[in-house]
């Protein structure tokens, strides 16, 4: 009884102290974050619930633009961009026509999941992992320092072209070579 | 013992562990995602959260972190060009299923096992 | 720079084995007369180099060495010392029989023989190897050629060849990897990185510096014991043997009781007493145990055995108890008793198969109770099985009896209640040989064999060969005793130090 | 700005955007042969020029130390070249056989080594990263290649799901790392004490979990048995041996360079996952029936082997890595050179295919034998120097209990690389007389195949020259 | 001439060893050659021993002074071991009755064997066996002597399975291997012993050794060495429990009976034990068992041979039961008595032998004595020697036996009254049995069926000589001195004591009467007596029941543990490797049971591995901040 009185007047003394300091943009920004980082989580869960694939992929997207806004509201714009861009448009596509050509049929339970005990193990599974991800965020003593390094795209395209102009070569090979390869397996399918 | 107010001073205060935590959770949910769903599709979809989850990382990272240039942003980008070129190979190999199986879904695929 | 004795007599098989690559494989004449040559030409350098040792100097001779492997420390390195010698002599022997003991083969010979040559090769490599890497090289050449020997042209009795031949190299395998780890031990241990090497006398040096603490001796000969002890059919570790003989064709049966178990034997002093004599004396007292005990038992299931290879793959087991007995107990007298009769058990055990094996080739029996009275018959193959019999039962002017005798004598006064056991076995030994002997040679006529005819020509060479040896070195033992003493001899300060280390008995025996 | 140092990559990637060119440009219904000639010649001349690549001097590096061709990263490239060049003249007729767009086939052959050989010059995350993916995404593709075979679909895809899994953890590991040192470069973190963080430390661990995923170590190895066996043999043969060593090139890179710090953190993962996989691979290999998958699971165990030298973590441990990788490839060029005939010829690769093969080419029968053992580690194949070499390596650094448990599997091991030898040289049934049938395989095959086992053998019994070559390249990357 | 022959003495042994090489290599399918390469070779070795006595006489060799040559024949462990020639009296005397005696078989031979297709191999046989025993004759140390004991042994083999297509000949040729094995495993281990606590083998070294030994440590040890040397003459000389072999190994041709099993090779034993009386003589334990065991083997064969029906078989527990005289002798000290004897029955046992052997061939094989009968008129020559031969082990004067037994019972007489008593119902019994295969066999009445004819003159000159050494033997022996040339310790002067040789007079001619009675004269019914002596007489008659007992024992201890052993090893000791080698498999087969194809658990195993790699580092980061304190 005593704590949950406690507990109280914590919470009185709180609203009191909002009061005093309602430090306005910290409080905005976390009204973004929780919005945007809340809608993923959403959307993520869609993707895996929603009994339509349709309608999962659509989720996907949703997700995918949820994100991007997080980065915008970091300051990577030039990361939020090609979010959009690439996953919120071309993977998007991708799929929306992968699922177009290899359904045909009623969309209706398109989405399919495996049993009870699979998904039993899959959540524990995967509850381990989020709690060990998590102890390891929490444990780790970042000492975050956010900073501007001025504008995001030119600092890329200074890496890009710079110091990072080996990679970024290989993946345009990397690129070709998934092309190639992507024509290759679908046209040896096509052709039965 | 962390009052209510501590803890809404943590969680409006938005930092690097809040990203953090979120792109853990959105690993997870793919990951939950890549061993429940039956399809090639889905599953290809849930590998496309948990690559985004990760790159949530690394762009939060650069944010947060005292460095001086973009490399975390960079890798997320690479990331993001290996992650479009996997999942156009999948849904090519999801094609090569289709037309072998007659189904996309992973769990008629145990022609090999043992 | 002196002729290279040693390397020639290593490459002529090697030799042979590649030219027999390029012979058409339906020239069965050219293919045995390639391989026989090889093995004349082998046996006539070993019997050259057996006479030009000087027993007067001792000491490793023929030596040859050039480095191999530089950041292992590995050189090319022969050279045959008074322990080698012999047995290397052993190997030119038992290869000559081995090749004419296969003359008639008609299955696929072209590979037969390449097989051959290489496995012979390859105990010849490791008799004479003075470095160790070079040893444990050669030592396992012998798996794949056994293998394969072995499913192609062995027989199936008790258990399918196939499952044999898997049994025999996954159980030697198995003991071998247990010997590797002690020898990387060994290889690690002597020397800090760097200077490391394999030479034999090198380690030898390191454990007389005292590189090889007491406890690590006492813990690492275990594992070299496992390795040669199951190769030397070690009880109770023998369990591949006897099913291998049983199903190997003639010739690896010969090789195999002949030279493969010596090489165990060899490993044994070359590798485990010599260079851990500390860890040797410690376990003695239980090796000694279970080798006597192998040395009954065994004795014990040839009386119940019918098959003739089982025979003599179970009476294998016990002799080679004797000789682990021999090496065991840790003296001079023993351990050169255990040479001798490694060499002599070699001679006669490859007797007996190569006889089993000519009258098997031709009657597709082995089995005691279908064979009889080939006396009649076969006066030549009688004589063989009788001088093989008789060395094995230990008649003095043969070649094992004196070998044994030593041995004996080298254990009675260690281990007096285990050498007894040993003593006692050699009643058995004769009950079983002499039983053999008598119903497989004696007894009433048995038409069906009349048809069959002696040994001659080609045949009959492993019986001249090894007869003269058995006979010769049984009557004359100081030919093989002398060598084999000057080389036991420069191991004095070894079983000197040996003498005052505690076993596992605690004290000093 | 150093193109010296990409030299070898560049003539990859211009060799394969010129098989391309030559695919689009040779008529729709001719075999593609001109194709493969080309890259067996371009590569061959890659090789000869990498030979002048072997220096003394510091190593040179592309901008900014991010990419360093050093001996090391010399020797795996040559490495992967050699083993490419090898599975190229091997499947020729494999490939006409079996694979429908051979130009293609060659072209994403070629970037998979451009893949491995930028990874083994990687030195930092973000060239790893592309770099690893490039050789994955290729492998794929490859691994799916045979439109004929429903199976091969089947490994494409688990393959895929698995790695990407398997991509997104590393990621992750690097994003932790990255978010502790504030660095992607191997140079900058290794300096940082940042490490200890949990985030370092489940960094490198989440790394790991990427390489034990392309080591396929146990129990990271689900993905392997199924895709050998589902893949075309020639791609098999590049999983075994290419990727493999590719994974262990810039697996060593990473943690000698970039983690060298936490040391004793990793190495005792290390050793574990060695003797898991050294144990599990050997025992699950044992009932295997189809010679591809029991080479699978004697990959794993493989790995195990090479692993435990590293574990060691000195020169010598890298040294025997090289060494081992080395023969690894030889055995594996001439078991599956010998495989992709056998399944050219009579349509699979289980033991009932293989059986009787010592009559029907013995010569075959023997470069197999001779792989296998090689294998195993027993003499006289390259297979027992390398053992010597990784296991002192391990002994030496007092990891004794591993040594024993890699001798023992490995020699255990030889139960079933036995298996195949008796099937292939046991008494033939009545009804299997058809298996005598003789199989004369192609002029390439034989010298591929010839090449392997006598370079099996010849570094078994002389081991000086290689144990040289990685003895320069392995001090020189320890310096 | 007597110092070439003194100086060549290793040539005795040599001649017929390479006789045995020229006629087993070369001449074998030749009867005739053989038999001349063969009669020459034993010839000149019986004229060089001749030459030896000679040259024992001119230089007084005797046996504490003895002519040593040796050399080394091996040197191997620390140990030299020798091998020599030993001359004294000793062995001057069984060098003669060895080479006498192998010349008379050798040609006697020629006339038995005349229509056997193996006379080459026999004869080869014989030259080896001559070879190996003058070997053994002349050791120089025990090792040598052990190796001519074996090679006696393999002779006696040999020539027991010389008829291989005769199941039972190759039976006996075994048992009598292993039967002597086992007295050679005691033998072996005492020779190691001796080896092993002086250093050497060698007789002349221990002879003065010993003494030295026994005034340090006492005798205590050296009894244990004394009792296993002595097995290897309860083996070799068919004492009581391991005379088993000898009765059988009859399946030999007679001639080889007579030289082998009667004359020289059963005697090694007692020649073993005289050769080392120097230590036996020390060990009065040792002393009291060997007189005891062969007193009662003496008796126990003689009981046995009383009922036995064979010809050959009658003479062959004779033969025990004259050996176990002969170790009776050497037991109370006299080992003149014994040397004498042994001489003595080499010549009137190998008579009566080849006698047997001329009857069984006349008779075309047939052995049994009762199918005999009336031999003397047929046969009248073998009859006479026969005659002699009986009347010599039967001890009566002037022949041979007389003067040797006499000599035996005096000397158990002065040691102990039991022994001499059992020696002298020994006597009486002997004198019995053989008067009674003398008169079944000889007297009476000619058969009908019976086809004998006398001999040929090969078998029948041999007998004659024979003949003529068993009558004069023993006189000459006795009144030329013997005793003053063989002798151990000091030579006491030995007269007859005509009180114990007068009883075992009257005893054996009793003997003789009551056997006259009962079986020319059949008074008494034998068949009666043999019922009325009910039990006994069936445990006589199948020799007490030993060999089956023998065979139990070894049907128990050898070939049902055998089986035993061989189960175990099929299913114990190979089940665990298999069982090893299945449970590999299954531990794979297990693990790969997760491998089900399912991509989705390979994920899951896969981060399954993630997550143990991250607990992993998280113990490990919790670790580093307790140590730090969380500070960096």
């Amino acid at each position: 009884m005593d704590a949950l009185l406690g507990q109280v007047h914590a919470l009185v003394a709180w609203a009191f102290s909002l009061a005093n300091d309602y430090d306005v943009p910290s409080l905005i920004e976390a009204g973004v974050f929780f919005l945007f980082a809340g809608l993923a989580l959403l959307f993520a869960c869609g993707v895996i619930f929603f009994r339509n694939v349709v309608h999962s992929a659509l989720s996907l997207t949703a997700t995918f633009i949820c994100v991007a806004c997080l980065y915008l509201s970091i300051g990577a714009d030039f990361m939020g961009a090609v979010q959009i861009l690439v996953y919120g448009g071309a993977v998007a596509v991708l799929i929306v026509m992968a699922i177009m050509l290899t359904r045909r049929d009623n969309m209706a339970h398109s989405n399919p999941s495996r049993g009870l005990f699979r998904h039993a193990a899959a959540a524990v599974l995967t509850g381990l992992f989020l709690s060990g991800m998590a102890a390891v965020a929490i444990l780790s003593p970042f000492k975050s320092a956010p900073q501007s390094l001025g504008d995001a795209a030119p600092g890329l395209a200074d890496l890009m072209l710079s110091h990072y102009v080996l990679p970024f070569e290989v993946a345009a090979v990397l690129l070709l070579i998934a092309m190639i390869g992507a024509i290759v397996l679908a046209k040896g399918a096509e052709e039965r | 013992m962390m009052s209510f107010m501590e803890l809404f001073q943590l969680a409006t205060h938005v930092g690097l562990h809040h990203f953090l935590l979120f792109s853990a959770i959105l690993f997870a949910v793919g990951l939950f995602g890549l061993l429940t769903k039956k399809g090639l599709i889905p599953l290809l979809m849930c590998v496309e959260l948990m690559l985004n989850a990760v790159n949530i990382n690394l762009v939060a990272f650069n944010h947060y972190m005292p460095v001086y240039d973009y490399s975390g942003q960079l890798m997320a980008i690479f990331s993001v060009a290996v992650a479009a070129s996997e999942i156009a190979v999948g849904v090519a190999l999801a094609f090569r299923i289709y037309r072998d199986h007659g189904t996309v879904n992973v769990d008629d695929l145990d022609e090999m096992k043992g | 720079m002196e002729f290279p004795l040693l390397s020639t007599i290593l490459i002529a098989p090697l030799v042979a084995a590649f030219a027999l690559c390029f012979v058409p494989k339906d020239d069965r004449e050219m293919i045995r007369r390639v391989a026989a040559s090889a093995t004349i030409f082998m046996l006539c350098l070993t019997v050259y180099a057996f006479f030009n040792f000087d027993t007067l100097e001792g000491g490793v001779q023929f030596a040859e060495k050039i480095p191999w492997v530089a950041d292992l420390g590995v050189c090319y390195s022969v050279g045959v010392d008074g322990i080698s010698m012999p047995l290397l002599l052993l190997v030119g022997v038992i290869g000559i029989s081995a090749v004419y003991t296969s003359w008639n083969t008609e299955k696929r010979p072209k590979e037969f023989f390449i097989l051959l040559l290489l496995l012979i090769a390859g105990v010849t490599g490791t008799f004479i190897a003075r470095d160790l890497f070079l040893f444990l090289l050669s030592y396992e050449l012998f798996v794949i050629p056994v293998f394969i020997m072995v499913l192609v042209w062995g027989s199936t009795k008790r258990l399918p060849k196939e499952f044999v031949a898997m049994k025999f190299i996954v159980f030697l395998l198995m003991g071998s990897a247990f010997m590797l780890v002690g020898v990387v031990l060994l290889y690690v241990n002597a020397y800090p990185a760097g200077e490391r090497t394999f030479d034999f006398d090198a380690l030898r040096l390191a454990g007389e510096m005292g590189r090889f603490s007491d406890s690590f001796q006492i813990s690492t000969f275990p594992l070299l014991l496992l390795g040669f002890g199951s190769l030397l059919s070690m009880f109770p570790f023998h369990s591949w043997s006897p099913d291998g003989h049983a199903a190997a064709p003639t010739a690896v049966s010969m090789i195999h009781a002949g030279i493969l178990k010596k090489l165990g034997a060899y490993g044994l002093i070359r590798v485990g007493v010599l260079l851990l004599p500390v860890g040797a004396k410690y376990w003695s007292p239980l090796i000694v145990t279970t080798a006597v005990m192998g040395v009954l038992y065994a004795a014990y299931i040839v009386m119940a055995q019918k098959d003739l290879k089982y025979i003599i793959g179970y009476s294998s087991v016990s002799h080679m108890g004797y000789i682990l007995l021999g090496i065991m107990t840790l003296n001079a007298t023993s351990v050169s008793g255990a040479v001798a009769n490694m060499v002599a058990h070699g001679m006669m055990t490859a007797l007996f198969f190569s006889q089993i094996g000519y009258i098997y080739e031709r009657t597709h029996l082995r089995s005691i109770p279908e064979l009889r009275g080939l006396a009649h018959y076969m006066p030549h193959l009688t004589i063989g099985f009788m001088l093989a019999g008789m060395t094995s039962l230990g008649l003095p002017g043969l070649i094992e009896f004196l070998p044994e005798f030593t041995i004996f004598v080298g254990t009675f006064g260690v281990y007096p209640v285990q050498a007894l056991i040993a003593i006692f076995v050699i009643v058995f030994t004769a009950l079983y040989v002499l039983r053999l002997l008598a119903t497989l040679l004696f007894g009433p006529k048995d038409e069906k064999y009349a048809e069959i005819p002696d040994e001659q020509g080609a045949s009959m060479v492993p019986l001249i060969v090894l007869g003269v040896f058995i006979v010769g070195f049984g009557l004359f033992p100081s030919l093989l005793m002398n060598v084999i003493d000057c080389g036991i001899e420069p191991l004095a300060p070894v079983f000197e130090q040996i003498a005052n280390a505690p076993t596992m008995m605690g004290g000093v025996r | 700005m150093d193109f010296w140092a990409i030299s070898i990559e560049i003539a990859i990637t211009v060799l394969m955007l010129l098989t391309l060119l030559v695919d689009l440009l040779l008529p729709k219904d001719s075999d593609r042969r001109a194709v493969a000639f080309i890259t067996v010649i371009g590569l061959v001349s890659v090789f000869v020029f990498s030979l002048g690549q072997y220096h003394l001097s510091p190593s040179e590096t592309f901008y900014m130390g991010l990419f360093i061709a050093d001996n090391y990263s010399l020797f795996f490239k040559q490495l992967f070249i050699l083993g490419m060049i090898f599975v190229v003249l091997f499947s020729l007729e494999y490939a006409h056989k079996f694979i429908r767009y051979r130009g293609e086939f060659y072209s994403i052959l070629l970037s998979s080594l451009l893949g491995m050989c930028v990874m083994a010059s990687a030195n930092d995350f973000i060239t790893l990263f592309v770099g690893l993916e490039l050789m994955t995404i290729s492998f794929y593709i490859l691994v799916g290649f045979r439109m004929d075979k429903a199976a091969s679909g089947e490994a494409a895809v688990k393959y895929l799901l698995v790695g990407s899994g398997s991509t997104a953890v590393m990621l992750y590991g690097i994003s932790l790392i990255y978010g502790a040192t504030g660095s992607l470069d191997f140079l900058t973190i290794c300096r940082n004490i940042h490490l200890f963080y949990a985030a370092g430390l489940a960094g490198v661990v989440l790394i790991m979990a990427g390489f034990f995923f392309k080591l396929s170590a146990i129990p990271f190895h689900m993905w392997a048995p199924d895709v050998y066996q589902g893949a075309p043999t020639p791609v098999t043969a590049l999983l075994a041996m290419s990727s493999k060593a590719a994974g262990l090139a810039v697996f060593m890179r990473v943690l000698y360079v970039a983690f060298p710090i936490l040391g004793t953190y990793w190495m005792t993962l290390l050793a574990a996952a060695s003797a898991l996989s050294m144990i599990g691979g050997n025992l699950m290999a044992m009932k295997q029936k189809d010679v591809k998958r029991m080479l699978a699971y004697s990959s794993i165990a493989q790995a195990g082997y090479m692993m435990a030298a590293m574990a060691s973590a000195d020169y010598a441990g890298i040294k025997a890595v090289m060494f081992y990788a080395t023969l690894y490839l030889f055995a594996n060029v001439g078991a599956f050179a010998v495989l992709s005939v056998v399944e050219e010829e009579r349509g699979g690769t289980t033991h009932a295919h293989i059986t009787g093969l010592s009559e029907a080419s013995p010569m075959l029968a023997a470069v197999m034998t001779i792989s296998l053992v090689s294998m195993a580690g027993v003499p006289p194949t390259a297979g027992f120097a390398g053992k010597i070499y990784i296991f002192t390596a391990a002994v030496d650094y007092g990891y004794v209990w591993l040594a024993f448990v890699g001798f023992v599997m490995s020699m255990m091991s030889i139960y079933y690389y036995l298996l195949v030898v008796r099937a292939m040289y046991r008494d033939l049934e009545p009804q299997e007389e058809d298996s005598a049938r003789p199989i004369v395989p192609n002029f390439s095959v034989r010298v591929t195949a010839l090449l392997s086992a006598a370079a099996t053998l010849v570094v078994g019994v002389w081991p000086d020259f290689l144990a040289r070559a990685t003895n320069f390249a392995s001090q020189t990357f320890m310096r | 001439m007597f110092d070439f022959a003194l100086y060549h003495a290793w040539l005795i042994p040599l001649l017929p060893a390479l006789a045995f090489l020229v006629i087993g290599l070369g001449t074998r399918q030749d009867k005739k050659k053989s038999a001349i390469i063969g009669i020459t070779a034993i010839g000149a070795s019986f004229l060089l021993s001749l030459g030896v006595v000679g040259a024992v006489l001119t230089k007084r060799l005797v046996m504490a002074a003895p002519f040593v040559m040796k050399t080394v024949w091996a040197h191997i462990g620390g140990m030299d071991l020798g091998m020599g020639v030993l001359i004294d009296s000793l062995t001057a005397m069984m060098l003669v009755v060895v080479t006498t005696v192998a010349l008379m078989v050798n040609i006697y031979s020629v006339g038995y064997m005349e229509h056997d297709p193996g006379m080459g191999r026999f004869f080869a046989f014989l030259s080896l066996f001559a070879a190996s025993m003058l070997g053994l004759v002349i050791s120089l140390n025990f090792l040598q002597m052990y190796i001519f004991w074996e090679g006696v042994g393999l002779c006696s083999y040999l020539l027991i399975g010389f008829y291989y297509y005769k199941i039972s000949a190759r039976e006996a040729a075994k048992k009598a291997f292993i039967t002597t094995r086992i007295g050679d495993f005691g033998m072996l281990l005492g020779i190691l012993l001796i080896q092993i606590t002086f250093g050497t083998m060698d007789f002349i070294e221990l002879k003065t050794l010993v003494p030295q030994y026994i005034w340090i440590s006492g005798t205590s040890f050296l009894t244990v060495i004394g009792l296993l040397l002595f097995i290897g003459p309860i083996g070799k000389s068919g004492q009581f429990p391991l005379h088993v072999w000898l009765p059988d190994a009859m399946e030999g041709p007679t001639p080889v009976s007579a030289l082998i099993h009667a004359a020289t090779m059963v005697v090694a034993g007692v020649y073993l034990i005289g050769r080392a009386y120097f230590i036996f003589a020390e060990l009065p334990i040792v002393m009291n068992v060997i007189a005891w065991l062969g007193g009662f083997t003496a008796f126990f064969a003689a009981t046995i041979a009383v009922t036995q029906r064979p010809f050959k078989r009658i003479l062959a527990y004779s033969t025990i039961s004259q050996l176990g005289y002969m170790m009776l002798a050497l037991g109370v000290g006299s080992l003149t008595a014994s040397m004498f004897h042994l001489m003595t029955h080499a010549f009137f046992k190998a008579l009566m032998f080849l006698c047997a052997g001329a009857v069984i061939e006349a008779m075309h094989e047939e052995a049994d004595i009762f199918k005999m009968g009336g031999l003397r008129h047929r046969m009248p020559v073998t009859f006479k020697c026969m005659t002699i031969g009986v009347a010599a082990i039967a001890g009566l004067p002037p022949f041979a036996g007389f003067f040797s037994k006499d000599a035996i019972l005096a000397a158990a007489a002065e040691v102990s009254f039991p022994l001499y008593l059992l020696a002298s119902v020994t006597a009486f019994m002997t004198a019995f049995y053989m008067s009674r295969l003398l008169f079944v066999a000889f007297f009476g009445e000619v058969r009908d069926d019976c086809p004998a004819q006398e001999t040929n003159a090969f078998m029948r000159w041999p007998l004659v000589v024979l003949a003529v050494l068993s009558v004069i033997s023993g006189a000459w022996g006795h009144f030329a001195g013997f005793g003053d040339w063989v002798f151990y310790g000091v030579h006491e002067e030995e007269a007859i004591n005509w009180a114990i040789a007068g009883s075992s007079i009257v005893l054996s001619l009793v003997a003789m009467w009551l056997a006259y009675q009962i079986y020319v004269e059949k008074r008494w019914s034998s068949f009666q007596i043999a019922r009325r002596l009910g039990v006994l007489y069936d445990l006589s008659y199948h020799a007490y029941y030993i060999d089956e007992i023998y065979a139990f024992i070894r049907e128990l201890a050898v070939d049902k543990l055998g089986r035993l052993a061989l189960w175990i090893d099929t299913h114990v000791v190979d089940g665990v490797v298999h069982g090893l080698g299945r449970l590999a498999k299954g531990v794979g087969a297990v693990l790969a049971l997760p491998q089900n194809g399912d991509v989705q658990r390979y994920v899951a195993i896969f981060y399954t591995g993630v997550v143990a790699l991250v607990a992993y580092s998280l113990f490990y980061a919790v670790k580093i901040l307790s140590v730090t304190g969380g500070a960096f």
